[in-house]
């Protein structure tokens, strides 16, 4: 590229800012790395500042794990719904929600470690879930063959959070899971 | 209270439609632990172990690829319960870690379903809109990989994970026979313990004979149950084998 | 409202960079009167705060006589024409592939049916392929609020595709996809 972005008036978080707005949807941070040219640190550094430059903002930085996207602030609700009717949310059954749950606190799962805990089969469960863009599909990192499921942007704004630490009782909750979740043998189901 | 399950089960879709039912075993034990306002341990476990059989039994429509998770936590809850009854009964290592794994399962899905009550008070009230499309400018612009054959693979692969999906409950199934088999060893076993034991019965023999009569009566109707939910109508197109000896792979 | 993830309200300079935001174009100063249910005097005060507030970020108000709207900032035009030349000359990966495959293979589909066949949500490529000019929007004939998906003529004339039977393993793929939309009550995701 010949021109570079770090000779411009706009600081990095400012550069994060519009580029996310003028993409319109969730940006990979791979993504942006390379588009801004900048390391993985100074990313860190930008999102850091973009969330607290937008406190008292009607937008708000979502981020997940991969992703970020520029949304409307939850506050925002009641007018925006005036606007984008069409976006009222159906609800989630229950079991969606806790396999949703299970995601999101743990920050991804495998169905194996969602059955384990559920004591179902969350067949049904994921495949809604990943219809209504609300987890995705990546590969385990140990094992190729093994489906992990991650949390979207999507996921966190219907909740009306930035991010998983965000969540009702977060801190309380991921506790004691780390300890469950060594003792769980992941892959047998039931 | 079967009626507060119902009531939050809005399924997405058409496909199942559930009526009066729990979502899975766990949710059905904690709910007759909570009823007793006791925590997770053998003693409770041992306590809820008859209206567990119960809640189950009653329970006429079950979605077939559940019903083996139920029978199977109620083998589990009926050798704590064994134990609490015949403290000679001695657990072998395999049964000692079933026990104790269902003790951690549970633990874990108490916290998994606070967590739900937490979202469900928070989904879909404070949504958080993307950025509003504005008219797209539209360039066309092909790429590299866009070509026949890459499309006829992409969706060759798309159509044989669908193909794959469509075809697991029938796969899930074949536990049943295993739990079965399971159900039968467990009513062996005590049997045999208790004709070994009842020369050491003392004076309250009987009343203690009475319990274990019916705790068999209990296990007999268990085994009924999971033959009861093999044979529902309902899937009369599912087979069920007596050769699957593996566990299901789900890829 | 009990159970609210953070109960500030938003002041109304911010409920208005929220509203620009959700709707993506410029909005008349009379709707956004409506919408924020504001006196004309209220607006004119918001509107000089959000100006200051956007100061220094990556947005900016662009204000007419009758019009408000909300634009990445003049500075951050050169990584946004590297983010539109970015999102036109890279490779469309699998997501979009499998989408204009199950479009082309079906002559045409809805949002549903793409989803379905996917299991997974398939805005993200469906906005990719239309902005690329692979795809276009048309009106569903039987559900005239649905949107229905077309090949174009442009992409059509770039594989050499004459006639849909002509596709790579046509009878075959078809084939399969009736067959399993029978077996299952199709799932409509919106």
């Amino acid at each position: 590229m010949l021109y570079s972005v770090k000779t411009m008036a706009l600081t990095t978080p400012a550069l994060l800012e519009a580029t996310l707005f003028a993409s319109g949807e969730a940006l990979s941070k791979a993504r942006i790395l390379k588009l801004l040219d900048i390391s993985e640190k100074e990313l860190e550094g930008a999102i850091g500042v973009l969330h607290k430059a937008l406190d008292g903002h009607g937008l708000a930085l979502i981020e997940t794990d991969s992703e970020l996207e520029l949304r409307t602030a939850p506050d925002a609700t009641d007018v925006i719904k005036k606007l984008r009717e069409n976006e009222l949310s159906r609800d989630l059954g229950k079991a969606s929600l806790e396999t949703l749950a299970i995601i999101l606190y743990r920050g991804s799962a495998t169905r194996g470690e969602i059955d384990w805990v559920r004591g179902v089969n969350s067949g049904a469960a994921i495949r809604s879930l990943t219809l209504r863009g609300l987890i995705e599909r990546t590969e385990d990192a140990t094992d190729k063959r093994r489906a992990r499921y991650n949390p979207t942007v999507d996921a966190l704004a219907h909740l009306g959070v930035r991010t998983r630490e965000d969540l009702p009782r977060y801190a309380e909750f991921i506790g004691t899971m780390t300890e469950q979740e060594e003792k769980s043998v992941a892959e047998e189901t039931v | 209270m079967e009626n507060s399950v119902t009531k939050m089960h809005v399924r997405e879709g058409a496909l199942h439609l559930r009526t009066e039912s729990y979502e899975g075993p766990f949710e059905l034990v904690l709910e007759l632990i909570d009823k007793r306002k006791l925590s997770v341990n053998e003693i409770s476990l041992s306590q809820v172990t008859d209206d567990y059989i119960e809640h189950v039994r009653g329970q006429a429509k079950f979605p077939m690829e559940d019903a083996a998770q139920f029978i199977g936590v109620a083998a589990t809850l009926l050798l704590i319960k064994s134990k609490s009854l015949i403290p000679d009964l001695e657990l072998s290592d395999e049964e000692e870690s079933g026990v104790d794994e269902l003790k951690r399962r549970l633990m874990e899905y108490e916290r998994v379903r606070d967590m739900m009550r937490e979202l469900s008070h928070i989904f879909g009230r404070q949504v958080m809109v993307s950025a509003g499309e504005r008219a797209p400018e539209v360039v066309f612009a092909p790429s590299k990989d866009l070509t026949l054959h890459n499309l006829s693979s992409a969706l060759g692969e798309a159509l044989a994970t669908l193909e794959k999906e469509e075809k697991l409950p029938e796969a899930r199934v074949r536990t049943m026979v295993t739990i079965e088999e399971m159900m039968d060893r467990l009513v062996e076993r005590v049997a045999k313990k208790l004709t070994m034991s009842f020369a050491e019965f003392s004076a309250d023999a009987k009343e203690r004979v009475e319990v274990i009569v019916s705790f068999l009566a209990l296990l007999e109707l268990v085994k009924q149950g999971a033959v009861d939910a093999a044979q529902h109508d309902t899937f009369a197109d599912i087979r069920i084998t007596n050769t699957s000896t593996g566990l299901p792979n789900y890829g």
